[in-house]
């Protein structure tokens, strides 16, 4: 029940995004739809563990706070990329890195994953199967041990405070 | 009641969509399934007879669906569709009972009931629909439910599975190009006269012939409709997807391709031409006359040669389809007559045969005539349905099909064309030698070596696969015995085509909201 | 109020203006750099970064009318999808068997997945 | 009764109790032939009711009942003196056949089929006689065709049986399609179908003599009549039609049926008589027919072979008979041929009920193992003699009278023509009867002179039943009677049926003696010439034979077999050329037509093919697409391998879309976008289980006639539709002003598109969601359609 | 201005479309012609936005959400497809 | 199998994609959408679960049969256009009326859309049905 | 009036389109079906009639497009075939028909197109080979 809510809500806003209108009528046809349309996949949510709405409303600073990192580093991502793109000659040295993470959710496997990839030079290309290892395309491998820790230092610092 | 009565054009097509919806609800309980559909089917029938009456008795009607006049659709019942109908409805009913034994079990109660009332719209909305795009929506349909239904399996298995998946295959891709030709014609038609109801473009271009503004591209239009319709009605040079897909279809499902889906193609011409085209004729003719004699030609020639007896039924229908249009060539209103009443005569006459032919093969457990023979003493009343069919397609009396010969001949000897008439006349003995040649492989001669090929089926031939045989043949029989209402009817059928204007006053005088 | 929507138009049409820049330069490296992988960096950063800045454009001109929060929304799903398809890709690319470029200097994950 | 309604009812009757019969087979058992015979003799009389006013008062029954009179085809009865003839002989010899059969027939056969089939073809027979109207008569003739077709075929299982009855139908019935096509332009000249229309009025067949169809009309008929009556090279069914049960061939194959041609060419005698034209088809056909099969027969061993080979002889005298016409004398030989025709019923019926007393006790027809019967049965003996000695021409039997007037009619049309001709005829005529006269001979010695071959038949023979012996007694007597008193025949049934042909009322005077004349020196001749021969019998039969082997060519029978045999054979190699199975072939035919139907009306009636003024003005973003477009779509067609075709396809898509919305159609462009990844997904599910396993090389030949064809199909859309795309022509407009107009305002949407989508003409979309369901149930049955599993 | 401005950004947008076109003749491995066709539907976003903006209308924000949506099913469905030789 | 991303993204894109969907169905009869777009969106989405979890998993909890949907849609669209008849109106006689609805203030029901209801099931069961066949069928 | 060069390539596409149905691999013949559908789809949109209009989505709530004077009853007797429209009349919007048609073809083409894909794939299943050459179990 907990979770309806939660999803309710979620959807109420979803709805009104989809919809393009944001207005309680809106949010409330949304949280009435929600619950209907999440109800047939409910296996796939984990309906049966407990949540906590503290945790998330604690959450919700650092959230906004990891937003704020991901877009800086979006622009600074764009601009490298640009400034390659753009150079008469493209000299660089691409590999794949293996990058170990401490991150153990799906959330927030997904959420450093995405994050690394929409980060400079670097693009998530897979997750081992024990979710431990990052394999991690980068466009400068030259210092992989320097990648992974700025990855961990930077990124996962960040995902790990907002999604764990 | 009154009021019902005016929904009759919209009720055939209507409830076979609405029933075939229903049937995917009813998988659960196959004899109410059955039933229904065949009540239903039952209905329809008489419904299609009640309009043909109606339309005799009381003019052109009109429905315009969702009242919107031609700015909509409108459904138009005249002789010639409603005419269509009855004779669709008639076979389409008696195929369904044959259908009840002769489909597999699981494939008729999961797909066969929805496929096949879907087929039966499909070919009530192409003959009643006074709207040229919604036409192409409707041949959609009648090529996707017979691809359907030709690769449904049936009793026994004879057919081999990839043969109908090759057939099908061939007929689709055929038939998509044919699709894809009638929307570059109905498109450019729109272009060019700004309507798509089948009278307002009629009274157009009329208008513009009279004022002199005609383009001359209408004119490639026009006759691009030969291709759509041509192939549709299986004629020279896009005769042959019918010889691979006839013989695959089930049984059933054959008697209604061969008897209904192919006049679909023959009405197409009709309508098209001598409504909207009337200008055109004077292309269309020489060039259809030509292409009929063609194929009456390679039908008849190819016939001769085949062993399948389902492969040879299916080149009789191509050559008979040619004489068909041979009578629309030739246009005169007598010559329109001939080609009408050769249509129902072949619908069902090549309907019954079909049937038959599933009955025989069900007994003989193959398709190829080399291996039956000596079937008269095992199945008699096969035996002889398939000569009742084989002297009608043969056009000898007192069979349905002599008179279709008859005034087909006729009428084209009146109208002076000799060579053509001479011409089918001469295939007509083909049609003789190869009808007479399959009834005699397959049920004279000695009984079929059993070591090589088995012994014949003992089951007897049920009654829901005797009876649309049965009545056919009796059908097949009166008419030839009695053809003058027939012939009265094609005849008030030929003169509406030749003077549409009951037709466009039919459509245009409306009061639209 | 006049000053708001100049500064508003200025605003959006520098966005605009930044944001198909930006997309026109992934299309460029999708020509100029080296391999399926080099190339996902282009199309998927660039490419999402000036999506999000033309939708970003719409809300500067025209506010949260429906059109600016379906803009939103927009710009939001592509910054969720992009990295995972780019990633769905280059895992396919890789597993499929498409080498990485001849100046690349590592490769881990061929070292794993071989195993 | 009047006597329209009894020969209407002599026509129904045996079909009415031709469909009694199982009924009453129930009844009867084995007895049912009696109700067969019970039904011919019911139409004997009720003929004979109306004969009376025939043959007294020359009055002619006609009456008319509409039946198909939309297509001017009425049922008429046209009853005058030829057609009482026939009918009487049908019904006559229908009697004495359907009594014969009672003790001919085993009762194990299947007697119900058997006499169905013979009443149904007395009924036809009788039908066609009586037909005043063209069309009826064709459809009664054909009906006899099919009746004869299947009691050729009535043991069903016998491959004799079978080609004997393809054979006829093949002959008979196609012969019939040109009859009727002959038929079927006579109406178009006089108007009508109507028969008596035309004999009653001169000027009809005035208008018929000197139209330009003239000839065509009348060979297409003639041929009905010779494929009929066996004559020319259409003698060859005949032969083989002897596979039916003998009293089949009596009564069908030489008393009535084959009397159908004959009797169709007395009947039209006189529309096309007095010209040239139909003594050359008519006569030639008969005398060449006459010498030919006459001199067949020798090779035959089997009874009912020379039988058939004299039927076909004795046929062609009648033709020949009719033939014999002149500009002043229209009718020589019609008095001579009626009474022949008559003669040869009564006769050959005879002698093939003989036949068949010999085969049913001596269990074999084969001549060279028969013999010496004489003693065994004496009666049956005497009764082969009375009719074997009419064919041959032996007075005082009636088939001497005939034969002296064919002779007389031949020297008279010998005379009238002049020339060589003066001899030649009657020479002709005389061969034939030298001919009859050796084969009717050998017949009777055959079998029941000299001794017979005892190892062949040990058994004693003796004679038949009664029930075998009276009909072909009954006949002797006629044969008698008729050669005695030829006043009775001639006043009764000749005369009326001559003026019936003539037109005009004909007085007869046949006697046995008239005098030393020049016939009977002819007949004398023929006699003398004819024991000649029948003292070379035997080896002239062995030289045919050898003849035959060495040149089996010189046989029309040959070319039938040939043809017939190799028409499967042939037109599956003509069908496996046509339908070759490649699809491919069967598109390009597609393309082609259309090309052709495009470039048709551009040919004829364009002044110019491309109008004059275009639009280029267009955007650059929406030149580069569109170039992009093709781009998309040639890396689609080039790109060898599926995935990335199929990616190159999704692109072509997205491009499209984006068109879509340059063109200002987003719902399109949604659905465009929707569809696509659709369609790649299913495409994508589709290739899963289908590896590439070859890479199509495209030769250059093949290539450069797919691209000239792409190239054309291209062509002839663009001038097609840039015609199309001038706008509508003034002074109309488009539908879409009243959709603009009242979306809103009646279907309460802004959104034009989706209102007519879902509302102006949601009826198709009906169909389209309709189309959804069936594409799903489709594929549920693709998938659940394997073989075997 | 206005229409200055959109006739420029939607040139350059086509003219981006091009390297994408490019990619899919060219490949040379499938994932490129993925890649490539992935990124046309980015473009083709970016133009539906141009368009709106224009426009401002809100009617191809519907198409650019839906090819957005859509685009990402395409990829995801045909990179599984690359990788194990099936779709679902 | 896909990876845990993708998983995770798709859990997002499911109600997301079929709330999205129900909208484009709603908004058809003003703006572009409509029940044959709104039916594809929703397709995608279970296309998109199909294969990203699987279908064999996916259909552990969510098996529906596609048959009846597009059975129901068809049924649906056709009493709709049936239902005029009672009326004493034509076929497809559509009618718009205009209500005050607690939620949703004044709104326009028009039965064009139970029309489009019913294209959006069809679209949603037909496809699916396919996908779905000829998924288990690969296998 | 049409631009030419949408003509052009409506008609290239054609061509091609035709070209690909002429080749032997069954999948490359649907997929020049698709190209085929693609191209006749785009010439259904470009028959439409009203130029230079906007997107067919009335906005506000007025009555949408301008008074066209349009007469909309036909009277044969009088000679008024509805529409008539004084040539050149302005409307607003660019022609909903041909867009309505263009959706209809597309979904058909989209059941078709599925269809013969899973037909395709079952054929393979039965004949092991996508080459239509090698389909011709079915001749004579
Ligand atoms: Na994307
Ligand atoms: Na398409």
């Amino acid at each position: 029940m907990k979770r309806y809510i939660l999803y309710s809500i979620f959807l109420g806003l979803i709805w009104c995004f989809v919809h393009g209108t944001v207005n309680f009528n809106n949010f409330l046809i949304g949280a009435l739809l929600g619950p209907i349309v999440i109800r047939p996949f409910r296996s796939l949510y984990g309906f049966e563990n407990k949540i906590s709405y503290m945790n998330i409303v604690r959450k919700i600073p650092k959230l906004i706070r990891f937003f704020y990192v991901l877009f800086i580093e979006i622009i600074k991502a764009n601009v490298m990329v640009a400034k390659i793109i753009l150079q008469p000659k493209i000299d660089i040295k691409p590999g794949i890195i293996a990058v170990p993470i401490r991150t153990k959710t799906d959330v927030g496997i997904t959420a450093i994953a995405n994050t690394i990839t929409l980060t400079p030079g670097t693009l998530t290309i897979d997750v081992s199967d024990n979710k431990e290892v990052l394999y991690v395309h980068a466009i400068d491998a030259s210092d992989p041990q320097g990648l992974c820790d700025s990855i961990r230092d930077d990124l996962e610092k960040y995902v790990l405070e907002a999604f764990e | 009641m009154n009021i019902s009565m005016t929904h009759l054009p919209i009720l055939l097509v209507a409830v076979p969509i609405l029933m075939s919806a229903l049937m995917i609800f009813l998988r659960s309980n196959p004899n109410v399934q059955k039933w229904l559909n065949v009540s239903v089917s039952f209905a329809m029938m008489l419904i299609s007879i009640i309009l043909l009456l109606q339309v005799w008795n009381g003019g052109i009607q009109v429905y315009e669906v969702g009242e919107w006049g031609k700015y909509g659709i409108v459904l138009v019942a005249d002789l010639l569709s409603s005419g269509m109908v009855v004779l669709s409805s008639l076979v389409s009913f008696l195929a369904l009972l044959y259908s009840l034994d002769y489909i597999e079990g699981r494939s008729l109660n999961l797909t066969y009931h929805p496929l096949f009332n879907l087929l039966v719209a499909g070919l009530n909305g192409t003959f009643l629909t006074g709207d040229i795009f919604n036409m192409f929506v409707f041949f959609e349909i009648l090529l996707l439910s017979s691809c359907g239904l030709v690769i449904a399996n049936e009793k026994g298995g004879v057919t081999k599975s990839s043969d109908k998946m090759e057939a099908t295959f061939k007929y689709l891709i055929l038939n998509m190009i044919g699709s894809i030709v009638m929307l570059i014609a109905v498109a450019s038609l729109y272009a060019t006269v700004g309507t798509l109801n089948m009278a307002d473009l009629s009274v157009k271009i009329s208008a513009m012939t009279a004022a002199g503004t005609l383009p001359w591209h209408i004119y490639a239009i026009a006759l691009l409709f030969i291709v759509v319709f041509g192939n549709k009605a299986a004629i020279f040079p896009m005769h042959y997807w019918l010889p691979d897909v006839h013989p695959t279809a089930p049984s059933p499902i054959s008697a209604m391709l061969s008897g209904v889906m192919i006049k679909v193609g023959a009405y197409g011409i009709l309508r098209i031409f001598f409504l909207i085209f009337r200008d055109a004729l004077f292309l269309l003719q020489p060039i259809i006359i030509l292409l009929a004699l063609v194929t009456i030609i390679i039908g008849a020639v190819s016939a001769v040669g085949q062993n399948d007896v389902k492969r040879l039924l299916a080149y009789s229908s191509v050559s008979q389809i040619g004489y068909i249009f041979l009578g629309i060539g030739i246009g005169s209103v007598y010559a329109l007559t001939a080609a009408l009443v050769y249509m129902v005569n072949h619908a069902i006459a090549k309907s019954m045969l079909f049937l038959t032919s599933g009955g025989i093969i069900h007994h003989a457990g193959t398709r190829d005539m080399r291996h039956m023979g000596g079937m008269n003493k095992t199945t008699p009343i096969m035996s002889v349905a398939f000569l009742i069919g084989a002297m009608s397609i043969s056009g000898l009396p007192p069979m349905g099909g002599f008179v279709a010969k008859f005034i087909l001949f006729d009428a084209g000897l009146r109208a002076e064309y000799y060579i053509p008439v001479a011409i089918a006349l001469f295939f007509a003995v083909f049609t003789l030698f190869y009808m007479f040649r399959a009834w005699l492989l397959m049920f004279w001669g000695e009984t079929r070596d059993v070591e090589e090929y088995g012994e014949y089926s003992s089951h007897k031939p049920s009654l829901m696969i005797v009876l649309p045989i049965v009545s056919l043949a009796a059908l097949v029989f009166i008419f030839g015995v009695y053809a003058e209402p027939l012939i009265v009817l094609a005849q008030a059928i030929a003169e509406q085509l030749i003077d549409p204007q009951p037709y466009i006053d039919a459509v245009m005088t409306r009061v639209v909201r | 109020m006049i000053e708001i929507e100049l500064i508003q138009d200025v605003i959006s049409t520098f966005l605009l203006l930044v944001g198909a820049f930006f997309v026109f330069l992934g299309m460029v490296g999708l020509i100029r750099l080296p391999d399926v992988y080099n190339r996902l960096h282009a199309t998927t950063k660039i490419g999402t970064l000036g999506a999000f800045g033309v939708m970003l454009s719409i809300v500067a001109k025209l506010g949260l009318e429906p059109i600016g929060v379906k803009a939103i929304t927009v710009g939001l799903f592509i910054l969720l999808t992009a990295p995972v398809a780019a990633h769905m890709i280059g895992r396919a690319a890789h597993r499929h068997g498409v080498g990485l470029c001849k100046e690349s200097v590592i490769d881990e994950y061929g070292k794993e997945y071989k195993k | 009764m009047d006597s329209f309604n009894v020969i209407t009812a002599a026509i129904f009757l045996p079909f009415i109790f031709a469909g009694l019969v199982p009924v009453m087979e129930k009844l009867l058992k084995q007895r049912i032939g009696w109700f067969a015979v019970a039904t011919a003799l019911a139409c004997f009389i009720l003929i004979g009711m109306a004969a009376p006013g025939v043959i007294e008062e020359g009055h002619i029954v006609q009456g008319t009942i509409p039946w198909i009179p939309s297509a001017g085809v009425d049922f008429t009865i046209y009853a005058d003196g030829l057609a009482m003839m026939i009918g009487f002989i049908v019904s006559g010899i229908g009697v004495l056949i359907m009594f014969y059969s009672n003790g001919y027939m085993s009762k194990t056969e299947d007697l119900k089929r058997y006499y169905q089939y013979l009443l149904l073809f007395m009924g036809s027979m009788i039908g066609m006689v009586f037909s005043g109207n063209t069309i009826q008569l064709f459809i009664f003739w054909e009906l006899t065709s099919i009746t004869s077709f299947m009691l050729i075929g009535y043991w069903r299982h016998k491959p004799e049986s079978i080609y004997g009855a393809i054979k006829s139908l093949l002959l008979t019935a196609s012969g019939g399609l040109a009859m009727l096509a002959g038929f079927l332009l006579l109406g178009n000249i006089t108007g009508s179908f109507d028969l008596t229309a035309i004999l009653n009025d001169p000027q009809v067949i005035n208008t018929i003599k000197e139209h330009e169809l003239f000839l065509i009309i009348l060979i297409l008929i003639f041929i009905g009549a010779a494929a009929k009556s066996a004559q020319g090279p259409f003698y060859i069914w005949l032969p083989n039609a002897m596979e039916a049960p003998t009293p089949v061939s009596a009564f069908l194959h030489s008393a009535t049926m084959v009397k159908a041609g004959i009797y169709l060419v007395a009947r039209i005698h006189p529309i096309f008589s007095g010209t040239e034209a139909w003594f050359i088809l008519v006569s030639g056909t008969g005398i060449i027919t006459m010498l030919v099969a006459g001199f067949l027969a020798f090779r035959q061993t089997d009874i009912k072979g020379i039988l058939a080979y004299s039927t076909i002889s004795q046929l062609a005298y009648m033709m020949t008979m009719y033939g014999y016409t002149t500009h002043h004398e229209p009718g020589i030989g019609v008095a001579a041929a009626t009474f022949h025709l008559l003669n040869h019923a009564t006769f050959k019926a005879c002698l093939f009920l003989v036949a068949g007393i010999v085969a049913h006790e001596a269990a074999t027809r084969d001549i060279r193992k028969l013999g010496g019967l004489r003693r065994e049965m004496p009666i049956t003996f005497i009764i082969a003699c009375i009719a074997g000695l009419a064919m041959a021409g032996i007075p005082p039997l009636n088939g001497f009278l005939s034969k002296e007037m064919f002779y007389e009619s031949s020297i008279e049309m010998g005379a009238s023509i002049g020339g060589i001709f003066t001899f030649l005829i009657p020479a002709f005529a005389v061969l034939g009867g030298v001919f009859t006269f050796a084969y009717s001979i050998k017949l009777i010695d055959g079998i029941f002179l000299g001794e017979r071959d005892k190892e062949a038949i040990p058994h004693h023979i003796h004679e038949p039943p009664m029930t075998m012996l009276i009909p072909p007694a009954f006949l002797a007597f006629l044969i008698i009677l008729f050669g005695v008193i030829p006043s009775l025949p001639t006043h009764y049934i000749i005369e009326p049926a001559v003026s019936g042909i003539l037109l005009e009322t004909a007085h007869l005077h046949v006697k046995l003696w008239h005098g030393v004349t020049t016939s009977l020196i002819m007949t004398i001749v023929t006699f003398i010439l004819g024991i000649l021969i029948y003292t070379k019998y035997d080896r002239i039969a062995a030289w045919q034979d050898n003849f035959n082997m060495k040149n089996p060519r010189i046989s029309i029978n040959y070319y039938y077999d040939r043809t017939v045999d190799s028409a499967k054979g042939n037109a599956f190699r003509f069908s496996s050329k046509s339908q070759t199975g490649s699809i491919k072939l069967y598109m390009i035919a597609m393309l082609l037509l259309m090309i052709a139907l495009i470039a048709i009306p551009a040919a004829i009636l364009a002044t110019n093919i491309v109008p004059s003024q275009l639009n280029f003005d267009i955007p650059p973003y929406e030149a580069i697409l569109l170039v992009l477009l093709i781009v998309a779509a040639l890396s689609a067609a080039i790109l060898p391998k599926y995935l990335p075709a199929i990616i190159a396809l999704s692109a072509l898509g997205y491009g499209v879309s984006l068109l879509y919305i340059y063109l200002k159609a987003p719902d399109l462009a949604l659905t465009q976008i929707l569809v696509e990844t659709l369609s790649t997904i299913i495409f994508l599910l589709a290739i899963t289980k289908i590896p590439q396993k070859y890479k199509e090389k495209i030769s250059l030949s093949v290539f450069t006639r797919d691209i000239l064809i792409a190239i054309t199909v291209a062509a002839s859309v663009f001038v097609v539709l840039i015609n199309a795309t001038q706008g509508i022509v003034d002074p109309f407009a488009s539908l879409s002003h009243y959709f603009i107009d009242n979306s809103l305002l009646l279907a309460g949407g802004h959104n034009i598109v989706n209102v007519i989508i879902v509302d102006f003409r949601g009826y198709d979309t009906l169909g389209e969601i309709s189309v959804m369901c069936l594409a799903a149930l489709g594929v549920y049955n693709l998938i659940h359609s394997r073989s075997e599993e | 201005m206005n229409s200055l401005i959109f006739d420029i950004s939607i040139t350059f947008m086509v003219i981006a479309i091009i390297p994408c076109i490019y990619r899919v003749i060219k490949g040379p491995t499938i994932p490129d012609r993925v890649i490539a066709v992935d990124a046309m539907t980015t473009v083709i976003v970016v133009i539906l936005g141009i368009y709106s903006y224009m426009q401002e209308s809100a009617f191809f924000m519907d198409v650019a959400l839906v090819l957005a949506i859509i685009s990402f099913v395409g990829t995801v469905t045909i990179s599984k497809y690359l990788d194990e030789g099936a779709v679902f | 199998m896909t990876t845990i991303i993708t998983k995770t993204i798709t859990k997002i894109c499911i109600p997301l994609v079929i709330l999205f969907s129900i909208s484009l169905l709603l908004a058809g009869h003003n703006n572009p959408g409509g029940g044959f777009i709104g039916g594809v969106m929703f397709v995608s989405v279970i296309a998109l679960a199909y294969v990203v979890f699987g279908l064999r998993h996916i259909k552990t909890f969510f098996n529906p049969d596609w048959a009846k949907w597009f059975g129901f849609g068809l049924t649906l669209a056709s009493l709709t256009a049936f239902s005029a008849m009672m009326f004493g109106h034509n076929f497809f006689r559509s009618a718009v009326e205009f209500v005050h609805l607690p939620l949703f203030g004044e709104i326009e029901l028009v039965s064009a859309g139970l029309f489009d209801i019913g294209v959006y099931f069809v679209v949603i069961g037909s496809l699916l049905f396919i996908f779905k066949n000829v998924g288990d069928d690969n296998e | 009036m049409n631009n030419f060069l949408l003509t052009l390539t409506i008609s290239i596409l054609f061509g091609i389109g035709t070209f690909l149905i002429l080749r032997r691999d069954m999948i490359k013949v649907i997929i020049g079906l698709s190209v085929l559908s693609h191209a006749v789809n785009l010439l259904i949109v470009s028959a439409g009639v009203f130029e230079n209009g906007k997107v067919p989505i009335i906005t506000g709530s007025g009555h949408g497009g301008e008074v066209t004077g349009t007469i909309y009853n036909d009277n044969l007797v009088e000679g008024i075939l509805a529409p008539i429209v004084s040539a050149g009349t302005h409307v607003e919007f660019v022609d909903p028909l041909v867009q309505a048609l263009v959706l209809t073809a597309i979904v058909i083409s989209l059941a078709t197109t599925a269809f013969i894909l899973i037909l395709a794939y079952r054929i393979y299943e039965e004949y092991g080979t996508t080459d239509i050459r090698e389909l011709r179990r079915l001749w004579g």
